[in-house]
């Protein structure tokens, strides 16, 4: 026979005005098993907590209910004391009278009821709760930054900073991202590549860091503690060593292609670093256009370099490396605007994305910043900014707002203004959002004092016509359709998540929402955490983010990270599956369920008929597992089971709640 | 051309003569016209009394499960028996290195009840079938009829008469022309709610508990079953209704999915409750709503209901 | 190759030339479209009401009647190919209106909208291909400048009609080419040329037509091709009326060029000569 | 304007939604039906205003304009809509209403010959009777 005991919590007036304590209490007290029932007004407070410790002690109580508010809010509260008045903590169980019951229900008496109700389940699971203990695990003190851009950069500099060792894995030749693309930054327009440069050197040379640029992560085993990576060190062709960086390999190279990096306005060479201040800043072959790999002729760089740095033998390095926590700051891709041919986006050599502008302002961009049309290398008088092409677009596009093209648009208006006195902005938008520290002076900096115009509506159709564009739109204030006769139009063409984000997803174990952005484990409290214990998001790969709200989350991801790594030792969760393998039938299904890759295959030997046989069954790594049950109902015979939620603990509490 | 049934007996001589199998499982004749019973042999010479006739309808891979063999077991398969097989094979639960498969193309199985609703039955001795028609053995005489017209409603809607898994293929294999096999279940799925809960109630109200239906069934491999557990007691042990049904709920949860709809169920059931429907009605949603799946068919296939892929879109948690 | 085909009024009457030249198009490569009998009026517009199902119904019995033959539905009008298709994408998705229109129409068969209808430029595209229409081409229209004008009903709205990319198309100068023409380019050629309204607003269709000829014109076109009775009837005779009867850019259907391009008939010379 | 409850749910209000199936408040206003529509210039309220005077509740003024008859039904705007709101079903709605209710009818017998004398295809002519007549 057990001795339980079930504390009724009034919690102010929350439960206490829609649920009759005294009659919950009488009931209670007449549960089987339940040897003591008391209530107070405040269950949590320090009163609260004596009443149950002393009754604990007094009574000789083995088991104890509080019925209060949802476990989330106080059964860890209550566990600690449990666990101080020496009762296992797991012998505790929450009856939530408060978001079950009281705070949903209006009638009284059928809230009594129903309280009486969650507690009679909770006796009745208590009844059958078990010890548990959580066991240590070790913490490999080092840490994995996946994406090299601001987010990774940040997220990087903090660990090493509190001590830790860090990986930063870019697949990229250089670290610096899209901040690295950008020419100012709002709403300072500060130089980007000025604020940005440093940190990035600061990367190279920190002590703390090791740096893996043209690489990737291919593989991540473990869990929280103790993450096994498989990283491709990407043969980069030059011997990172010996390069100088002098440039005569790429002054050389005769193949072009389209610049990534300049977002195909101009082109590179086959070797190339992609931007000046590259870091590292080595040149890498790309094998894909190189004579030498594609048609097996050439070898001008090679008899160039002067350090003798050139190397085609060289092949990919493939790395296996241990952290305890993983950051991902894999970033943004631009929406394709295969869908928007209204706008003759690549049709027309002057209609460009905001990103190509970005580069053609950029004083390092293929235009040495001076703002040329590529169509004929004139400097544009009228440029019309195109606001959500693509962003809340529940139709042809992503139904979010892309958060930073007000902004950046804003930006580009002023931007526009300083290079040419002369040249008028025209800005199509549906709202303006500028909810950011001086985002909204700075917008009205654009018009007020940069002259440009916004015209609140849409743009139906660019219609190519000679060297002009004829931009036909609607300003919806004054209520004309309108036609603006444009040298350059500019689409502000909605961010994405990256192409291959669920692929990373699947590798890390994390999961992605509906537009493939990665899921923070709460949207408000745990923005920073992956689901998956021990992993870490920075930046766009999570969502729309400017770089202020980046670097703040990059940091926020690293304070967890540190957190994780400054202990030695983790304590797991004891609610993790087991399995009862003389019950297990070794069809494997909870393997084929389990998200977190928690259950293996292993063979045991029995005997049967007096016969010793091999069997396959399945088994639970507890640190992996995350007790989220898929495993239990998957299992037929019921060999699965929970601990702490048990079939039999739940089939009692149905029981309870049934009969 | 051998008649198949002596096919039959010269592989299982071979197979135990050679000791490439310990044991040969086939079907031998009970003392009446309609029974043809599991037989288990061991010594060659027992091969003679293995029989195939139009009776022959127990699955046998199921006896897999009881016996534990040193060297191989025998046995023969027909088109449904061989999607049961493969069914525990992707279960775990035989071992394909320990058996020897010898297929059987099979174009249907005469229903004694049939016979029997023909006026056929009286005085019968033996019942053979030669091609397309069943001869019908009295002590003075015999009749004939065509075959397809006593076969079991469940051969008629057949989608695999011809074993899709053996090591020798005996005989011709045979054309498939199935009957559509969801009519009874769309049939059933536009009646009014109240109608169907009081059909499955009228049925299930006959249930004796005699659990054949999940003994019979491959997809029903569990080493113990969880209406067999005392701890925890999932099934009352009083003959409530509700507790009936949720058995017979349970039961076609448990094999939704992989239930490679060869009707063994309803087939054995004594009191007649038409347990095929309801694994049918899961097939017939799984097919509508995660695409065309026949479970055994293709071990390679990923079964619908045991796969989760990350890359499934989540419904993010809101606020 | 085998088809089911809906002719729709029109091409009995005024665009006759549009469908000889497409049978007799169709008989040459060797592609068999078998007339539907007694079809009836597809009703020319899509009705957009959602409250009534009395405006579907000639076109489903049009599509069940297809649907027993077993092949896929061939339309030619721009008008009846959209309120066909449409009319299938209702039946096939609106589980409503399906039970309605099966109810009234009491087919011995119930419609869900099981038919595939598509268009002769799919038909050509898809079915036939154009690299084998291309080799059929015995007269290519090499160096001939030719504008294509899509109109509204072919490609919108895109969800539903499933033609082409909606808003950068590229069917029907790929079918140029393939005849061996040149293909222009002009922002104009996926504008609505005014549909209906040139039965009560003229002046307006006559602006709307004006922008569409001149934006081709100014794309260095010299013909310009479309694949709706009505568009040609407002390209043609309303650019007549603005250039008070001077044509500056002669119309054809697609299909006369098929034609001229297969030999079988060389387009009127007096019709160039216009 | 005063601006009530009542005005903003009456049955006219209803009975749109209803007879083209839309919902109005989809309609944020980035007014790019108006930008795309190729007859705006011969309207007197402009596509996106229609959808604003609808979720103001007023129909009247709706009714009565000429847009209604200008709209040729090209889906332009449909097809660009970031919303996905059906404006053409929403413009045929306001006319079905002043042809089913009010016998309003504006393509009358006696405009056919002048129509069929100007060479005019089967299916404008259909075309326009649909769109203009009860």
């Amino acid at each position: 026979m057990r001795r339980i005991g079930v504390f009724i919590c009034w919690c102010g007036t929350n439960i206490a005005n829609t649920v009759n304590i005294e009659g919950v209490t009488e009931a209670a007290g007449k549960m089987p098993s339940v040897i003591y029932a008391d209530n107070y007004k405040y269950m949590c407070s320090e009163i609260g907590q004596s009443m149950i410790k002393e009754a604990i002690i007094k009574e000789k109580l083995d088991r104890v209910v509080v019925a209060a508010c949802s476990p989330r809010m106080h059964e860890l509260t209550f566990f600690k004391t449990a666990a101080a008045a020496g009762l296992n903590p797991y012998l505790v169980e929450i009856a939530n009278i408060r978001e079950h019951c009281s705070w949903v229900h209006k009638d009284k008496q059928e809230a009594t009821g129903k309280a009486i109700a969650l507690i009679r389940t909770a006796v009745a699971k208590a009844a059958r709760n078990k010890e548990l203990w959580a066991t240590q695990i070790p913490v490999e003190c080092r840490a994995l930054v996946i994406g090299g851009g601001i987010g990774g950069i940040q997220a990087a500099l903090d660990i090493a900073d509190a001590g830790f060792e860090v990986d930063l894995v870019e697949r990229t030749p250089s670290i610096g991202g899209r901040m690295a693309q950008l020419d100012k930054t709002f709403p300072t327009l500060d130089c980007s590549a000025c604020i940005l440069t440093p940190k990035m050197v600061e990367v190279a040379s920190h002590h703390n860091i090791t740096l893996y640029t043209f690489s990737e992560v291919e593989k991540v085993d473990g869990f929280v503690g103790n993450f096994e990576a498989t990283i491709r060190k990407k043969a980069r062709s030059i011997d990172l060593e010996k390069c100088t960086g002098c440039g005569i390999c790429w002054e050389k190279c005769p193949s072009r292609v389209k610049s990534e990096f300049d977002e195909a306005l101009v082109m590179r060479k086959a070797v190339y670093v992609p931007f000046p201040q590259a870091v590292p800043n080595v040149p890498v072959i790309d094998r894909a256009s190189c004579r030498r790999f594609t048609r097996e002729k050439c070898g001008i760089c090679r008899k160039a370099c002067p350090a003798g740095a050139v190397n085609y033998d060289q092949e990919d390095e493939v790395l296996q490396k241990k952290y305890g926590a993983i950051v991902v700051a894999t970033g943004f891709d631009i929406l394709d605007l295969d869908d928007f041919g209204e706008f003759s986006y690549g049709k027309h050599p002057d209609v460009l994305t905001s990103l190509e502008f970005e580069r053609l302002v950029n004083s390092s961009g293929p235009t040495g910043g001076r703002l040329l049309r590529p169509s004929d290398q004139s400097p544009p008088k009228n440029v019309v900014f195109i606001q959500c092409v693509g962003s809340r677009d529940k139709s042809r596009g992503k139904p979010y707002c892309s958060k930073i093209c007000c902004m950046y648009s804003a930006k580009h208006a002023i931007l526009l203004r300083e290079k040419y006195p002369e040249a008028q902005a025209y800005v199509f938008y549906i709202d303006i959002r500028t909810a950011g520290k001086d985002f909204e002076e700075f917008h009205r900096r654009a018009v007020e004092e940069y002259g440009a115009l916004y015209l609140k509506g849409s743009v139906g159709k660019v219609f190519p016509d000679g060297d002009k564009l004829l931009v036909k739109g609607v300003d919806s204030l004054s209520g004309h359709a309108v036609e603006i006769e444009a040298d350059m139009v500019v689409l502000a063409a909605a961010i994405k998540a990256k192409s291959d984000a669920p692929q990373l997803a699947r590798l890390l174990g994390i999961s992605t929402d509906t537009h493939s952005f990665f899921t923070e484990a709460h949207p408000k409290l745990r923005p920073v955490e992956a689901h998956t214990a021990g992993i870490f998001l920075a930046g766009a790969c999570q969502g729309p983010k400017d770089i202020p709200e980046t670097v703040s989350q990059a940091s926020g991801a690293a304070a967890k990270a540190i957190i994780l790594l400054s202990k030695d030792n983790l304590l797991s969760n004891p609610c993790v599956s087991e399995v009862n393998e003389s019950l297990c039938t070794g069809c494997l299904s909870c393997i084929k369920v389990c998200p977190y890759g928690a259950v293996a295959e292993k063979t045991i030997e029995e005997k049967i008929h007096g016969k010793a046989l091999k069997r396959r069954v399945a088994e639970v790594n507890e640190a992996l597992c995350q007790g989220c049950g898929s495993c239990t109902v998957s299992c037929r015979p019921g060999a699965v089971n929970l601990k702490g939620f048990t079939n039999e603990q739940i089939m009692a509490e149905v029981d309870a709640i049934c009969l | 051309m051998k008649q198949l049934s002596e096919i039959l007996k010269e592989v299982a001589f071979g197979s135990l003569s050679s000791g490439e199998a310990e044991m040969v499982i086939g079907w031998q004749k009970g003392p009446f016209w309609w029974q043809s019973f599991p037989a288990f042999i061991t010594d060659p010479g027992g091969t003679g009394s293995l029989i195939w006739d139009p009776f022959s309808v127990s699955n046998l891979s199921k006896y897999l499960l009881k016996e534990v063999p040193e060297k191989k077991i025998a046995l023969f398969l027909k088109g449904c028996d061989a999607l049961g097989f493969n069914q525990m094979l992707r279960d775990g639960r035989v071992d394909r290195e320990k058996v020897l498969l010898f297929g059987i193309p099979c174009d249907g199985l005469v229903d004694p009840a049939r016979v029997e609703a023909a006026g056929l039955s009286k005085g019968l001795l033996q019942v053979k079938k030669e091609q397309e028609e069943l001869i019908f053995y009295y002590k003075k005489g015999q009749r004939k009829a065509p075959a397809r017209d006593f076969y079991y409603a469940k051969c008629l809607s057949c989608r695999y008469p011809n074993p899709v898994i053996y090591d020798q293929m005996l005989g011709e294999a045979v054309p498939c022309q199935p009957v559509e096999r969801f009519a009874d279940v769309s049939k059933l799925e536009t009646t009014p709610l109240e109608e169907r809960f009081s059909y499955w109630s009228r049925h299930f109200s006959r249930c004796i508990r005699c659990f054949a239906c999940r003994n019979v069934c491959p997809a029903c491999s569990c080493r113990e079953c969880i209406f067999d557990l005392a701890e925890p007691r999932w099934l009352g042990k009083a003959n409530e209704l509700s507790e009936t049904q949720f058995y017979h709920i349970t039961r076609a949860y448990h094999v939704a999915g992989r239930c490679v709809d060869c009707g063994e169920c309803a087939r054995i059931c004594p009191v007649g409750i038409p347990l095929a429907e309801l694994n049918r009605k899961f097939i017939k949603d799984i097919n509508e709503l995660y695409g065309e799946y026949d479970a055994g068919a293709d071990l390679d296939k990923e079964a619908p209901l045991l796969t989760f892929k990350t890359d499934d879109p989540d419904v993010s948690s809101g606020s | 190759m085998r088809f089911s085909y809906y002719p729709g009024c029109t091409l009995k009457t005024t665009a006759a030339v549009l469908e000889n030249s497409a049978l007799k198009a169709a008989r040459a490569l060797g592609i068999e479209l078998l007339e539907q009998e007694e079809w009836q009026c597809c009703g020319a517009v899509f009705p957009l009401t959602v409250d009534e199902i009395a405006p579907f119904l000639s076109s489903v019995r049009s599509l069940a009647a297809a649907k027993d033959t077993g092949e896929k539905l061939v339309t030619l009008c721009a008008a009846c190919h959209h309120v066909l298709k449409r009319a299938n994408h209702v039946m096939k998705t609106d589980k409503d209106v399906c039970n309605k229109a099966n109810n009234y129409l009491q087919l011995p068969d119930q419609y869900r909208g099981g038919t595939e209808v598509i268009h002769y430029l799919e038909l050509l595209r898809d079915e036939l291909g154009f690299s084998a229409l291309a080799q059929k081409v015995k007269k290519p229209l090499t160096g001939q400048k030719i504008a294509a004008f899509y109109g509204c009903l072919l490609l919108r709205p895109p969800a539903v009609m499933q033609f082409d990319n909606a808003e950068n198309p590229s069917i029907m100068e790929d079918f140029l080419r393939t005849l061996g023409a040149t293909a222009v380019d002009y922002p104009y050629r996926t504008e609505c040329c005014g549909v209906y309204l040139s039965v009560q607003n003229e002046e307006i269709v006559a602006g709307m037509v004006e922008k569409i000829i001149n934006s081709a014109l100014r794309h260095g076109a010299e013909a310009i091709v479309d694949a709706c009775p009505l568009c040609h009837y407002n390209l043609l005779e309303l650019q007549q009326k603005t250039t008070h009867g001077k044509l500056t850019l002669p119309v054809y259907y697609f299909t006369e060029l098929l034609e001229e391009a297969l030999g079988l008939e060389d387009r009127a010379e007096e019709k160039m000569a216009i | 304007m005063k601006i009530t409850t009542q005005s903003l749910c009456g049955t006219m209000v209803k009975e749109i939604a209803a007879i083209s199936g839309e919902n109005v408040a989809k309609c944020y206003q980035c007014g790019k039906c108006t930008a795309a529509c190729p007859v705006n210039m011969a309207m007197d309220i402009l596509p996106h205003q229609v959808l604003r005077f609808l979720q103001l509740g007023l129909v009247e003024a709706v009714l009565n304009c000429n847009t209604i008859w200008i709209c040729a039904s090209c889906f332009t705007c449909a097809g660009r809509c970031p919303r996905g709101v059906d404006l053409p079903g929403v413009m045929e709605a306001l006319r079905a209403i002043l042809l089913r209710k009010r016998g309003f009818s504006r393509f009358k017998a006696g405009d056919m010959p002048r129509v069929l004398n100007k060479g005019m295809p089967e299916q404008g002519i259909v075309s326009g009777f649909r769109k203009y007549t009860k």
